[in-house]
């Protein structure tokens, strides 16, 4: 079985970076849809009422997901002027917030006054633990990225993995924006 | 560098200051159609400055050099 | 071009016109003629509409349904009629016969008034068949309406409840016999009478559905629906299979199973029926 | 042998993954204390999973791009000939020939269960199978069918046509596009392994709380509809992705082929809605093995969300289905007619129309469903509504053909039967958007019968006309017309005769999915079952041309049908880089009788040949 490089034609001249970007936002669509469902299912099956939660561990991750996002931005922002250390820290200070807000989910549910045989335990466990699965594998798409990095590689000129996985990161944080009021604070 | 960073910066605090806007109006408000409506408002906002701030979606539609 | 045979092609192609006034004429003669098939298809298809394709009439709503079923038939035959027309006449008219084609067909392209009348004739069309029968019959449907979920007015002379598992049916009379496959073996409704069934699911979702009276409402854990019927002919299921109450939900196993015989007797008859249950001891 | 190498190695690696994600989740359970460790549906979840990420490396994805994620160099196995089939290839015109031969024999399958089906509902009573085994033929025939419909055409004919029609050398993101294939076989095997669970018990919309309580098939029915959501997804998200920046220069969005029209607003529905289906899934699975309560009406859930979630896919997928269909009738009516697509502008707007309008029409197949009153009038109204832009695409083929020097080959024979059954589908969709009539019909064969004439008639009929047009530049050789125009007539007249005559036992009140059925309806019910067995002969002749003609057919020039098109000025199959050189496009796809007119030119073509460099051009 002969293994061959992928032929290059005359279509390397497009531009990747504007694909890649574009398909990630198409992809980002497609999981609002996602969430946006959760969400109507919440309110179609309980209207606002909501179960006992405790508020200021809520509002406590809410504020480890922002910082999180600050930090992957630092990191992008970062990688683009060079500044490799920074940016460095940026990514471990991004993954260490993303273990942490999983951490305070998982104490939550340990916590939690309500069953998942209830209808507000099945939609505060389903919509939680489904974000939470996009912040582990957001976690772990950090990881491969900080990897890569720690070898050496992405600049100012060429750094769209990192990009793309704070970018997904920060989608993550746009769905617990919605999803933390709808579940927290509605009533 | 600096003035990106600076950007990103203002932009964490207005999201932080809107977050506990929000905590503290869900905690001590109590009519609940103006609540959800409120909540709405402050979740799009946010939203609406990740998305341009961090998400850079502006990128788009803007023409620059590939990195 | 790149190969001989499309190189062949180029050379061969020959533009037409529709300038000549000869084409013009050509052009209205199909016309005419197509016109003439889409009149004839027409006539045989609304065949149809005084074709009898239903089951016994038992209910005044099914009558209601069959009007607005032929109703429809009349309109949508001729929408249908037309696009056969236009293939069945393009196909044998216009067809070359040559191996491969020689010349180009005229270049039409659709700008101008055409479209626009055809998007103002169909949209019409839309429009009015969305109004009638679409939204006056649901108005008829939903007439006094208090929230609920089901077709016809709440307000009915016999009230019926009905409850769904699977894969039977319970039907419970005002004065509290039930009927089921072990007790009574068939459903028996007064003629003439508004008679209301208030439905429910023990286990899964199934349907009611009574092809004689042309009514259907899904039977669902956890809510109430309701439909009213009023039967305007006696029947009953042994002389007519129209005459039951059918699951139209799929409910697994034995759902092809699930249905349950209805006898439509005189009111009189109805409460002497219902007495001589009670006397047997349900 | 490459092709038996990957394709077993795969199949190997991914029952290792099985195994594993089964004794994982039998280990952790073990671990936390359950008594069952071995018997949960949870352990199935955990097996598919890991099987799925196996069989995915074993085929190719590792070294193709797995290795990138890590920092690896990545090559890509090269498997000569037919072989490369069998190979994780990102070559948009070997995933195209892939999905095309895969969904024909899954539709060939399931088209047998039908007939199987059929030969029970002959007559009343019960023959030859039991309830049970009715049941889950009809479950499998259902969602096969559906499989088919989603992704033969897209992702057969549009992966194959889509990047040759718009000039760009492959799709915008090709080992995904890979990916998109290569998950179909799991998908397949998951649904083919239900009969051995109990079979699917709860028809293809799996409404709970049947799908919540029946027999275990469903988790897997469940795990194979949301991969099979991904595919159609990622597909999705590529078509757009190429269609927006991979059109050659000066293919402005006026000058698009309308196949490739209809591929872009089928994309869209695809991404943004196929989620609903994967969440309306995701819940049942919940419910099932977390204990959840969704659709547990005494825990506080509600069997109607399902109903919402699931139709706010399902009904788009039917215009998923169907748009592509229409894109083939007009491409190839245009071509044949050697006419312009008549209101081309309207046919694309029908199409907008129609992918905005889609999102808010679900509940029409609510409308007895025991849902609020006060939703049943604004359904009913967008649904009429929808009937609008879909008039705009009988507007745009007829005034094709109108006038056109038609050549009847087997494509256009097909596209215009497209129309022929699509008039009779949409007609008949009227009885059921107006409540009035659809409390009576809702669930009867009136409704199989439609939804029959729309999808097979509308889309099925279109994939053939899809799979004759393009069968020459994608194999090099050429079918036998005789035996295809055989074949058209032999399926037209029996796919005529069986859904027109399901009409009528659905009026008189045979409710569907039921293996019995009141004897009054015998007779109607045997005519049906002879017309269907009639049909179902037709494909016979069908594959027995496709086979002969791929392997001793006569070799088929570059451009057969004298189209304009830019897929049909390249060599009979395309290079692997489609074209030489970078087309430019000039003018119109469609501009037949347009003097001087070329559609699309090879700047650097040699300029002694005739005509030299013009693609398309039509003189």
């Amino acid at each position: 079985m002969a293994v061959v490089a992928p032929t290059e034609t005359y279509h390397a001249v497009h531009d990747h970076l504007k694909l890649n970007r574009a398909g990630l936002w198409l992809f980002f669509f497609s999981e609002c849809v996602l969430f946006g469902l959760l969400l109507s299912a919440r309110f179609f099956l309980e209207g606002i009422e909501r179960g006992e939660l405790d508020q200021l561990l809520g509002l406590g991750i809410t504020i480890i997901l922002l910082l999180s996002s600050v930090t992957a931005f630092t990191a992008e922002t970062a990688i683009e002027h060079d500044n490799r250390k920074l940016a460095n820290w940026g990514l471990i200070a991004t993954i260490a917030l993303g273990v942490l807000f999983t951490g305070g989910v998982a104490y939550e549910w340990s916590i939690a006054h309500f069953h998942r045989n209830e209808a507000f335990g099945t939609l505060f466990f389903t919509m939680t633990g489904i974000h939470a699965s996009h912040v582990v594998s957001g976690i772990g798409i950090l990881v491969l990225v900080w990897v890569q990095f720690l070898r050496g590689r992405y600049s100012s000129k060429d750094h769209w993995p990192l990009a793309g996985a704070v970018m997904y990161w920060h989608f993550v944080d746009v769905v617990w924006v919605f999803f933390y009021p709808a579940l927290y604070l509605v009533k | 560098m600096q003035k990106a960073m600076q950007t990103g910066l203002i932009v964490a605090i207005i999201l932080a200051i809107l977050t506990i806007v929000e905590y503290v109006f869900a905690v001590n408000f109590d009519h609940d159609t103006i609540r959800f409506i409120g909540l709405s408002f402050a979740a799009f906002g946010k939203a609406a400055l990740i998305v341009y701030y961090f998400m850079h979606v502006y990128r788009l539609w803007r023409v620059e050099e590939a990195h | 071009m790149r190969t001989a045979a499309a190189a062949e092609w180029g050379a061969t192609a020959r533009s037409f016109s529709l300038a000549g006034q000869g084409a013009q004429v050509l052009h209205v003669r199909h016309l005419i003629t197509a016109g003439l098939l889409w009149v004839v298809l027409t006539a045989v298809g609304e065949l149809l509409v005084i074709a009898d394709l239903y089951p016994t009439v038992g209910s005044h709503e099914a009558q209601d349904f069959d009007d607005i079923f032929r109703f429809l038939l009349l309109l949508g035959v001729p929408v249908m009629t037309f696009v056969f027309a236009v293939l069945i006449y393009a196909g044998l008219q216009f067809r070359i016969r040559t191996a491969v084609p020689a010349e180009d067909g005229p270049a039409m392209r659709g700008h101008g008034w055409f479209p626009r009348a055809w998007l103002a004739v169909t949209g019409c069309l839309a429009i009015f068949v969305m109004i009638y029968p679409g939204l006056t019959g649901l108005a008829e449907l939903q007439q006094g309406d208090r929230g609920a979920s089901g077709w016809g007015d709440q307000d009915a002379e016999v009230i019926i409840k009905a409850s769904a598992f699977k894969w039977q049916w319970l039907f419970e009379y005002p004065d509290g016999t039930q009927v089921s496959v072990a007790a009574g073996k068939e459903l028996v409704l007064p003629n003439e009478t508004s008679i209301k069934f208030e439905i429910n699911a023990i286990d899964v979702v199934h349907s009611l559905w009574i092809p004689a009276f042309r009514m259907k409402i899904d039977a669902i854990p956890g809510r109430t629906t309701y439909v009213t019927v009023k039967p305007n002919k006696l029947g009953d299921y042994a002389s007519d299979q129209a005459y039951r109450v059918q699951c139209a939900e799929l409910c697994g196993l034995d759902h092809a199973a699930m249905m349950f015989p209805i006898r439509v007797v005189e009111p009189g008859e109805f409460q002497s029926w219902l007495a001589s249950l009670n006397q047997g001891g349900n | 042998m490459h092709a038996l190498k990957s394709v077993a190695g795969a199949a190997g690696l991914g029952m290792i993954g099985f195994y594993l994600g089964l004794g994982f989740v039998a280990v952790l359970r073990a671990m936390l204390g359950y008594p069952d460790a071995w018997g949960g549906e949870i352990n199935i979840v955990g097996g598919y999973v890991l099987g799925v990420i196996g069989w995915l490396m074993g085929i190719g994805m590792w070294g193709t791009w797995s290795r990138e994620w890590f920092g690896l160099k990545t090559y890509q196995r090269q498997a000569p000939g037919w072989q490369r089939y069998f190979t994780f290839n990102t070559d948009h015109k070997v995933i195209g020939i892939q999905y095309l031969v895969t969904f024909v024999v899954v539709f060939l399958l399931a088209g047998t269960i039908a007939l199987g089906m059929r030969l029970e509902l002959a007559s009343s009573g019960m023959q030859f199978i039991s309830h049970s085994q009715y049941n889950g033929a009809m479950g499998l025939h259902g969602i096969l069918m559906i499989a088919v419909a989603v992704a033969s055409v897209i992702g057969g004919t549009g992966n194959y046509a889509v990047p040759l029609m718009i000039g760009a050398d492959d799709m915008a993101f090709p080992r995904l596009n890979a990916l998109t294939f290569w998950l179909i076989p799991p998908v397949a095997v998951a649904l083919l392994a239900t009969p051995f669970l109990g079979g699917i018990e709860t028809g293809w919309t799996a409404y709970p709380p049947l799908s919540t309580t029946t027999n275990s098939s469903q988790i897997l029915f469940d795990l194979a509809i949301i991969t099979f959501g991904l595919t159609s997804i990622l597909g999705g998200l590529n078509f757009l992705i190429t269609i927006i920046f991979m059109r050659a220069p000066g293919m402005t969005w006026g000058r698009l082929p309308i196949f490739v029209w209809s591929m872009f607003v089928t994309s869209w529905l695809a991404l943004l809605y196929t989620q609903g289906f994967a969440v309306a899934l995701l819940m049942i699975m919940l419910d099932r093995v977390a204990g959840m309560a969704f659709f547990n009406a005494e825990a506080g859930g509600d069997p109607l969300l399902y109903q919402h979630v699931f139709w706010f896919y399902s009904h788009p997928a039917v215009y998923i289905m169907v748009i592509p269909g229409f894109g083939i009738a007009l491409e190839v009516i245009s071509h044949f007619s050697r006419k312009p697509l008549f209101a081309y502008r309207y046919a694309v707007g029908a199409f907008l129309g129609i992918l905005g309008l889609s999102g808010v029409v679900w509940a029409h197949h609510m409308f007895t469903s025991g849902m609020p009153n006060y939703l049943h009038g604004p359904f009913l109204v967008a649904t009429e509504l929808i009937s609008i832009p879909t008039g705009l695409v009988f507007l745009s083929a007829l005034g094709t053909i109108w006038m056109g020097k038609l050549w009847l080959q087997t494509p256009m024979l097909f596209a215009m039967a497209v129309i022929f059954n699509f008039a009779c589908g949409g007609v008949t969709g009227i009885f059921l958007a107006d409540v009035p009539t659809d409390i009576h019909l809702h669930d009867t064969y009136f409704v199989v019968a439609h939804f029959h004439y729309t999808i097979v008639g509308g889309e099925i009929f279109a994939l053939f006309a899809g799979i004759y047009y393009w069968f020459p530049k994608m194999t090099g050789r050429m079918y036998n017309e005789t035996l295809a125009k055989l074949h058209f007539w032999w399926m037209f007249i029996g796919f005529n005769l069986t859904f027109f005559t399901m009409h009528l036992p659905g009026v008189k009140g045979m409710n569907r999915r039921v293996a019995d059925f009141p004897e009054s309806l015998d007779n109607l019910n045997m005519l049906v079952s002879i017309s269907g067995w009639l049909l179902g002969l037709s494909f016979l002749v069908f594959i027995y041309n496709m086979i002969n003609a791929w392997i001793r057919g006569p070799v088929a020039e570059s451009n057969p049908w004298r189209a304009r098109t830019l897929e049909w000025q390249v060599s009979s199959p395309p290079p692997h880089e489609n074209f030489p050189e970078q087309p430019v496009i000039k003018g119109h796809p469609y501009d037949y009788g347009v003097p001087g007119s070329v559609h699309g030119v090879f700047p650097n073509a040699i300029a002694s040949a005739p005509a030299a460099g013009t693609a398309g051009g039509g003189q």
